[in-house]
């Protein structure tokens, strides 16, 4: 884990208050081991905005982070009046990884607003080592989406509006698609309710699946506790020293569906 | 790790009989146990560590959410999320064994008697702990807490009782959530505390005007970091014209310049809180400049800042 | 002067037997007598205006320097200077007869003679002014004002003799530097008032790293703005849970979402003070947005608003 | 009085540590009654530094103001980083002007450090108006210098190391020229220490003397009471309802030397 300043060498939006953004980080890159890992940043000097904000990594290539973010607050505005060649201060990686995805199940990935990032990272993981998967991107809007829609080549978009691709939530396709496929593994990043959905889904259909949560976030280190979210039961995680409660920076954000629940 | 920069001024300081090498302590609850964040920062450069909260049994703390970012500011409601006093003992202990940091263990109890137990618990196995520092601040447990801290008689009483147990150093924390932390403070003093440190966080709400939601669990929390700087340092500053035994300035510090202001204001040491969150490595930044910044104002000692403020009335 | 928007949401709040037209208010000592910036604000669009601490006799205030920023925040110590209670009635009521907004005027004193007198001069000339608000809670005077308001007794003993004087709103200033706000309100409503105010300034202290002077020539001063805004929302949250007269929201208030969420904790209006100071016409600009807010969350009536946060536990 | 969102046309480092920005503000020009008026800026959106910084104004032409500034603190530092396009929200004019430099008085400009604005305003305005007048400007090394040492067009520059000019204080070369000339009329704005010393000089030898001073202020406009200077008498100030203080920002920034005193 490392504090480094890096480089923006590229921010635009790519649909509808939705950004991506590129640094030369090439520390953090090096020590990188996975989709679902994250990095804190800091926008600015000042100490108006105290945290850091997380955000998950999008893509690693050869020293280079890229995130994907929307516009929520005051520190995402800033971070979208960014210029190429203005610096951050990045800290990571922070976090755990997706896992089992290429242990010969069948990944079906779900991503839904920007539950995007550690999803086309892991789309990326899997296209490079030709493993076979579906991917399901969900959005209110087409306007959100920055993909196309392309059922044959398993990509699938979904909106609330039906405006593109599967008219309805992302779990229409998912429910569809986990049972025509064998030894179906869920990994899924989205807002709660999808997550949550996603979740009973699985655990009534006895479909495993590893969900990238999300919490509020003091540290990324395990400083503050106070990133917690609720156990499902007490065998998970070295750093979250305490049966009811797991720490997302430390030994999230990627988790077993039927570790945790939403409270 | 960072290279240390050559030392003119003399950083230490003192308090009781334990001479510390510098004043830039991390504080309770913003720097865990001390042992996790190693790559960012090297422990054994801060004038102390003072560890998380520790009460009798473990405890679990609140449920999410339990922080909020406010302007300049964080609200927390931890809940004392902790290990408990014999995990400490057993786990926490011998790791301290091995730093030349010198350890403040802070504790936290719901009446005299679990602040006594766990003291005489940790009294009777170790010698690695220089002091403690007694919560009785707290804004985010229902019982206990911050019950003393708004309680001269209450606040003599578990003072006395402390003192009793240990020749440790005795640190009272005190709270900002009162009409007077001056009456609170003498009571600590008068019963035989080492020094009183000040401030722990203020009470503090948020909500989520779109969702209408409480941002905390438990509706209110502990309001921390710059916004509340200003509070920390009339505080200190109060306590300062007032008692005689030392006092550890904390509130909203991020740079050297906090650091000076509360010295000058009448700490003899400080304590770095949410400043931790962003950059855990940051006592050790703030150490390299406070050194030039005695060095530039040609100062031989930090002791030459504690109370220094020129007042004008 | 800005163009009215078309208003679906009702905005009129009460108190007592006053109707306001909106409950965006502006603070005392932070928008002068009301008259200072013709300018920048189109003052009859205000719900009310609390104008300066009023005292017996004319106040010069403290010297120089009198105000700092501090992070998301600010420090006053002006020392209620102000025009005192003779010419008030003299130069201010008449202007106030041409104005449509209501007019609050805040009384200040070092004893309950002094409030008792300068409120039965008011009474004897004028109709223009609605109601009072009684200033225990400044921090910036060596006598009187925030001695009340740490003191149950002195405000249940003030209310009640103010109570015997007038018939207009009686709405009582708290202040956030006690242990117990509730107590202190609780003393109000028991003895007469009509509402409570809240938050007054918290007490704080800043001071030069550089040159280790003061910024404040009175050492403390009072801390609003932004950063006090945790301290203002538990405040008017927790007095609302025990009090069954309307509060008044202050503190750190600069846009619609942070009235939004004062009204939610529970206040029935707000008052907007630091801000002004940036922005004469903020509030005027706060308003229409409210009004925005109201009609996108479908809801017919600011009033729906107070006390609807959504607590956890 | 106006507030305006106004383009930021030129920012640049003038000499070291010292910039000069030009805004377009055609509102704030209109209105615009004489050197010794500044103008309240608000250089961002952000809650954390709530107050406006107050700046004179250094030269207004055509629907453009000036300013000369020197980066003092956090906001200070975020103007230098302004770019030409960008804006900033201004309030003004404020405050009162210089006056009688034009009635028959020899006028000697006194400037020192960042107290330069005002003055070289009245500089270019006794130009327009055909009005003899010296110059002196005191800094304390040359690289804070951004005009040049020409005695023979009475411009007089001092430095206290004495790279630049004349060594020492603005006081040695003013003494001179204040003797030199008939009927001198000192107009003065820079540090406090150099106003106290102009203001002693004149006094005790019945020159009259103008001082722009400064006082920490929150609002500029009169609603905070903040801004007070020590008053000498109690005949000073329309706005300022008390004997004892007087508010910098309605009654000055500029004042007859006899009528303040710096406490
Ligand atoms: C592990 C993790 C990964 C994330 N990855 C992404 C991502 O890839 N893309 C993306 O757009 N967003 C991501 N987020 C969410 C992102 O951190 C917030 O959107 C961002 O902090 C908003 O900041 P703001 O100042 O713009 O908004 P604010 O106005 O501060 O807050 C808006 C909302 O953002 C969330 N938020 C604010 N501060 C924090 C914090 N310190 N920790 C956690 N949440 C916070 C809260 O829900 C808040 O209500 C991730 C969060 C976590 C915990
Ligand atoms: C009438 C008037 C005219 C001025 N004209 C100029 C000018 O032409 N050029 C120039 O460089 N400076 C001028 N100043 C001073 C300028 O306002 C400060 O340098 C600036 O506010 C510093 O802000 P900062 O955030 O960079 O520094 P900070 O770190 O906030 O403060 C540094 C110092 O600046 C002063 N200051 C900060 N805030 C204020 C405030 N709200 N009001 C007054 N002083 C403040 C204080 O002395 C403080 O100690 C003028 C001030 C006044 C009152
Ligand atoms: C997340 C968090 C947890 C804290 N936990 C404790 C604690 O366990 N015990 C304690 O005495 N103080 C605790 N504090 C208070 C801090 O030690 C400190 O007094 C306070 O945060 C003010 O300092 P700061 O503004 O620098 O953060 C906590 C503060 C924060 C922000
Ligand atoms: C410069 C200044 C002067 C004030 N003067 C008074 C006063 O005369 N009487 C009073 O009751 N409150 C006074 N206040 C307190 C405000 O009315 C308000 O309670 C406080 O500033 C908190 O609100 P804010 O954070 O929106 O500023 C003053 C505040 C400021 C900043
Ligand atoms: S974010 Fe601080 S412990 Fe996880
Ligand atoms: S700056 Fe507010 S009254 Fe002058």
């Amino acid at each position: 884990m490392i504090i480094e300043r890096a480089y923006i060498k590229s921010n635009r939006e790519v649909a509808n208050n939705i950004w991506e953004m590129h640094f030369e980080a090439p520390q953090i890159a090096s020590e990188y081991s996975g989709s679902g890992q994250f990095i804190n940043i800091l926008v600015m000097n000042a100490w108006n905005h105290p945290l850091r904000r997380p955000m998950s990594i999008a893509s690693v290539v050869k020293g280079n982070i890229s995130i994907i973010y929307k516009i929520f607050g005051e520190v995402t505005q800033l971070l979208s009046e960014k210029k190429v060649g203005d610096e951050a201060e990045l800290m990571g990686p922070l976090g755990n990884t997706f896992s089992n995805w290429k242990n010969g199940t069948y990944p079906i990935l779900v991503g839904g607003g920007v539950g995007l990032a550690p999803i086309l990272n892991l789309k990326n993981e899997c296209d490079t080592h030709h493993v076979k998967y579906d991917i399901i991107i969900g959005a209110r809007s087409g306007d959100e989406h920055f993909m196309d829609h392309e059922p044959e080549k398993n990509i699938i978009l979904s909106t609330d509006d039906g405006t593109i691709g599967v008219k309805g939530t992302v779990m229409v396709p998912l429910e569809k698609m986990a049972k025509e496929n064998e030894n179906p593994y869920l990994f899924a990043c989205g807002p709660e309710p999808m997550l949550e959905a996603v979740r009973n889904f699985a655990l009534s259909n006895h479909i495993p699946a590893q969900l990238a949560v999300e919490s509020y976030m003091g540290c990324g280190v395990g400083l503050c506790q106070g990133c917690v979210i609720h156990r499902q039961n007490g065998e998970i995680g070295r750093h979250s020293y305490h049966e009811k409660y797991s720490l997302v920076c430390l030994d999230g954000p990627i988790y077993e569906a039927k570790d945790i629940h939403f409270g | 790790m960072k290279q240390r920069i050559s030392i003119l001024a003399d950083l230490r300081i003192k308090i009781g009989n334990e001479t510390f090498d510098n004043p830039i302590w991390v504080a309770s609850g913003t720097f865990g146990y001390g042992t996790e964040a190693p790559d960012l920062v090297d422990v054994n450069r801060l004038g102390a560590i003072v560890t998380k909260s520790i009460t009798r049994q473990p405890r679990e703390g609140n449920p999410p959410p339990r922080i909020v970012e406010t302007p300049s500011g964080m609200i927390n409601s931890i809940g004392l999320a902790n290990i408990g006093v014999e995990r400490y003992i057993r786990e926490m202990l011998p790791i301290y064994e091995n730093l030349s940091t010198k350890i403040i263990m802070n504790i936290a109890g719901t009446d005299i008697q679990e602040y006594v137990e766990i003291m005489k618990m940790v009294e009777s196995v170790s010698s690695v702990i220089v002091g403690y520092e007694i919560n009785i601040s707290c804004p985010n447990v229902k019982k206990g807490g911050m019950e003393f801290g708004v309680d001269c008689d209450m606040t003599a009483k578990l003072t006395a009782k402390l003192r009793n147990i240990t020749e440790r150093l005795l640190i009272m924390k005190l709270s900002p959530n009162v009409s007077d932390i001056v009456s609170i403070g003498m009571s600590a003093q008068e019963s035989g505390a080492d020094a009183v440190s000040a401030i722990n966080t203020v009470v503090g709400m948020s909500i989520n005007a779109n969702t209408g939601e409480s941002n905390i669990h438990t509706t209110y929390g502990g309001l921390s970091g710059p916004a509340i700087k200003p509070v920390g340092l009339a505080m200190v500053h109060k306590l300062y014209q007032d008692l005689s035994i030392p006092i550890i300035g904390i509130g909203g510090i991020v740079n050297r310049e906090d650091v000076v202001e509360f010295m000058m204001a009448g700490s003899v040491a400080v304590q770095i809180g949410t400043a931790n969150f962003r950059n855990p490595g940051i006592s050790e930044d703030i150490l390299d400049t406070l050194e030039i910044f005695l060095e530039e104002t040609h100062r031989a000692a930090a002791t030459e800042l504690i109370g220094a403020v020129k007042t004008h009335s």
